[in-house]
């Protein structure tokens, strides 16, 4: 195997290199995309609210793996099916302990994000909710939160509303407070921190009201897993999805925490392979939690590397990690409020490091194309939030500079300054 | 022949853009373009002609005219995918309806700009060379 | 990028190496794991049906997209995800090439065949069947194609009905064409090759019978990627899923192929991003297809995978593979009924690589676990077929020994040899 | 006190395994001693007393006996699996239920064997092992 030795080795050359440099100085070295260059011009990365790169430990932990102890996991009575099914299930651990989960039966693997919210509207949903009923979410949801709840209510005859964002790019608390006393809503979904303005939203606080009010919660934690501590029990919310790419981790893994009753009381979703107890033409019994929602051969690889993203990301501290992207996010609005016409979208106070922006006269396709013929990769549209920029009047979104533990200050000074190049060439 | 007038037409393009080998410069005059395509008369850019790309929005009228060639206005909110688009035009319109339809269209490959043309990009480009394709070959086969 | 190059060095390796060895000669040495020992003995893997090992050009070609062009696809404008975009996307036009589809808007990107088959219940079966209304599909099943008919029958009202399986593991085509008569069938379900049994069915025929009866077909053609040269147009189904991992590609990756005109008639399933035209709280409106069913950020590295997987195979040649893995059952079927108290189940004319078996008086968990003392890997149990065990009143399973490219004789043998042992100890 | 009763088995096995170094002889010793466990009464290889793994069955009963102690016996279906109830039931069978609740069991890992153990195996063994203690505990609450 030799994972545990690998995290091992990557946790020793942390606490060597802790002590006499700043973050990005000791962790660069870990990725080795951040080397490369672009169009001829070295890579800045700006781009990780939509995906972070990979630490070397995630990436030779895969190849580890598939090279030396791939076999399907679960039933197996081989050796290798032993280890596969002991590194994959070793994550489910690492999660619940990461998050604060009562047990490892809570954590549902899924395909990312959208799969776990997908799952809760398809099985807590469909069974929940009933025509007249409400769900309440807020109108910075990425579509993930948004689109499968309409899905759901169109089926039942429910409706989704949404709570208003305020011009700073912070949830209106009093519009929230009043839609959940008018509404009643079944469930309040939430993002923890929001892909495209950055804002941190006072998730115990909401969940708390909602509970009050006797509704479910969910809060959607994609953007929150790269850069906050996380503590289910501390949040109060019955539901909390987070994806692994975003983290550090592959692509295509995920997971779905739930309160354990409500877990135990939903239907399962996708049949199959593992979340059976019995089949037969007679009748089918289904497996106990987490299998009965785990349908199929997994990401087998993407399980075992998310847990060495966890430990990488423990390795390194969220409450570094989370300190330098303030760091640099207030360095970035310094920087780029300088530039004319410049007007960033999200200046909430906390924040995790996300940097919307529009320039006034230009479009944020223009500016992304010309940033990236610098090097400088950055994304730009509706970030999947189109009523979030519909709100805020932006037909054709925001250029957003996301940052991660990696980022430093020269590279948004880099940014800065292409920006302004881009700017000078476009008008 | 409007092959050989398509063909023509993209060397032409080919040579304008062979003159800098700097991506930035590049584009600096492909923005150059973009501001001075004529812009699609307003009353055309309305929603029937609207292409949605996912990250800038294009507008395309097409008419037959009576010799049998196609005659193309396009326009963009973005201006790079603006200087995009008049290029195509540029090589595209008031050729014949069939060559437009068969048109072998290697010059944003030759430029290196290809990658705009990618259905991914969401740049509303590629949807358009497909409707400028359709729209031509259509009208071929009427004609025919 | 570099994974085309990669891929060519491979092709060249086989070029040079075709003419003068036979097949695991010239491929084994592109499997690192199969080198490794276990217990201090030297694996022989033979769990191929469970997943497959990954060719080396599978392994590298992810660590090169971790390693030098890791971004999240679509949408972006920067380079990075336009060279990940292309290489994704450019599995869909290998997968579509690879069946004979008719376009790559026809490929859907899924978990696996677990996640298409649901893919195919939940949007095509929910919409089209109802009370009354029956799914026949056949008893050697795997329950992926079971389980997930049950749940949307059981919530529609409609019923699941098997065809029969003769004694030597092939389908009872009466029992079919009766069942077909009788029940008229909205839909057929049938697996291209038994996981179990090795059974290739007669796919072609049974399901120009289940068109002329007025029933849409789906394939589960798991086994059959690996083995087999698939052409749908050929088989002339309506749906058509695999999975990656068995077919020397990752796990958590697969794919539905559909008919044009039914995947566009049917309501998307996942809601979340990619899959959006645009979303309002006023109305949200679907992308086109393949996007239509594909929410959420997808398996990436496991896509482009997937690609070079194919890449490998058709290097390799499946009418060469095939040829192997048949001279292969051929001599495992003559080696065991060498040993006293041998049953082979499954042991119809045309079959993958597949061979169940039982002893007399003997647990197969038993034999398994002193199989795995010896450093052969093979799998014990129902291998998710519970229905086809019970049809054999083979309470306990059977033992499975799952060939591949890759597997020699020799292996076959020392398997036969460690088998003859463990029965010895265990009587 | 029978924490030492159950320590003082444990060393007993571990000494008895130590004799094998070879995998397989290990398993031999292990499938001699699933011939030789007594079998679990007939009358109580039900259902009720069934523990379902998905590879192979375990059978479970527990009696409290008078003295605060529990006996239990097992069997299950495969020789392998059933040599390690047996092992089990040795270790654990006639202590008081607060010290099985309790116990400490690193013999199977002592021994090479801690794989069996793993809920995954699916073997029945982990399941098993889960409802001895949960008995124990439960007759442990109520006798204090
Ligand atoms: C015939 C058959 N169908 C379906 C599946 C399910 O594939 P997956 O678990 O990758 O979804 C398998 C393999 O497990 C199989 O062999
Ligand atoms: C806030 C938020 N929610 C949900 C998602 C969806 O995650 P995934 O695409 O991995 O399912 C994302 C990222 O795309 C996100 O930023």
């Amino acid at each position: 195997m030799g994972r545990p030795g690998l995290n091992l080795y990557f946790a020793e050359r942390f606490r060597l290199k802790m002590a006499n440099s700043t973050l990005p100085e000791r962790i660069r070295r870990d990725f080795p995309i951040l080397d490369r260059s672009v169009h001829g011009k070295p890579l800045v990365y700006l781009d990780n609210a939509a995906s972070a790169q990979k630490p070397l430990a995630v990436i030779e932990g895969q190849r580890e793996y598939l090279a030396n102890y791939h076999a399907n996991i679960h039933r197996g009575a081989h050796h290798l099916a032993q280890l596969a099914t002991e590194a994959y299930e070793g994550t489910r651990g690492k999660i619940a302990d990461h998050i604060g989960a009562g047990s490892t039966e809570e954590i549902i693997f899924t395909a990312g994000s959208t799969d776990a919210v997908n799952l809760v509207t398809q099985s807590w949903g469909r069974a929940n909710l009933s025509a007249g009923d409400t769900v309440l979410v807020t109108r910075m949801e990425h579509h993930a939160n948004i689109v499968p709840w309409q899905m759901v209510c169109a089926e039942k005859g429910a409706e989704v509303v949404p709570v208003d964002v305020q011009e700073d790019g912070t949830l209106d608390l009093e519009d929230f407070a009043r839609k959940l006393e008018r509404h009643q809503p079944k469930l309040v979904g939430v993002v923890h921190a929001s892909n495209t303005l950055g804002t941190i939203n006072p998730v115990a606080e909401l969940c708390a009201a909602a509970r009050t009010a006797g509704a479910v919660t969910l809060v959607d934690g994609s953007q929150a897993l790269p850069h906050l501590t996380i503590d289910v029990a501390a949040i109060g919310c019955d539901f909390y999805v987070a994806t692994g790419h975003k983290a550090y981790g592959p692509t295509g893994i995920g997971f779905l925490w739930g309160r354990r009753d409500l877990l135990d009381a939903m239907p399962p979703w996708r049949g199959g392979g593992e979340m059976i107890r019995s089949v037969s033409f007679d009748g089918t019994t289904y497996n106990d939690l987490p299998h009965k929602f785990e349908a199929g051969t997994p990401h087998i690889s993407g399980g075992i590397a998310l847990g060495i993203a966890l430990d990488w990301m423990n390795g390194v501290g969220l409450d570094t990690i989370h300190a330098h992207e303030s760091a640099l996010v207030q360095h970035a609005h310094q920087a780029l409020q300088t530039l004319p016409g410049m007007r960033i979208i999200g200046t909430a106070p906390e924040k995790v490091g996300v940097v919307s922006l529009v320039v006034d006269g230009l479009h944020p396709y223009d500016l992304g194309t010309l940033l990236d013929g610098q090097g400088i990769a950055v994304r730009t549209g509706h970030h999947c939030t189109e009523p979030l920029m519909a709100h805020f009047g932006l037909e054709s979104g925001t250029l957003r500079m996301s940052f991660a533990a990696y980022t430093t200050r020269e590279e948004i000074d880099r940014a800065v300054i292409a920006l302004e190049r881009a700017m000078r060439m476009l008008s | 022949m409007s092959t050989d007038l398509i063909a023509a037409r993209q060397t032409d393009v080919i040579d304008e853009f062979a003159l800098f080998d700097d991506w930035m410069d590049k584009y600096e005059h492909l923005i150059e373009l973009g501001k001075d395509v004529p812009a699609i008369d307003t009353g055309r850019k309305t929603d029937e002609h609207l292409i949605k790309g996912c990250q800038s929005r294009v507008w395309l009228a097409a008419d037959a005219e009576a010799d049998g060639t196609v005659r193309f206005t396009a326009d963009s909110d973005a201006i790079i995918t603006k200087g995009l688009v008049g290029l195509m035009v540029r090589v595209l319109s008031g050729a014949e309806a069939r060559a437009i339809a068969e048109a072998d269209l290697h010059f944003l490959d030759a430029i290196g700009l290809h990658q705009h043309l990618s259905p991914t990009r969401s740049n509303g480009l590629a949807s358009m060379v497909k409707q400028m394709r359709l729209y031509a070959a259509a009208l071929a086969a009427r004609q025919a």
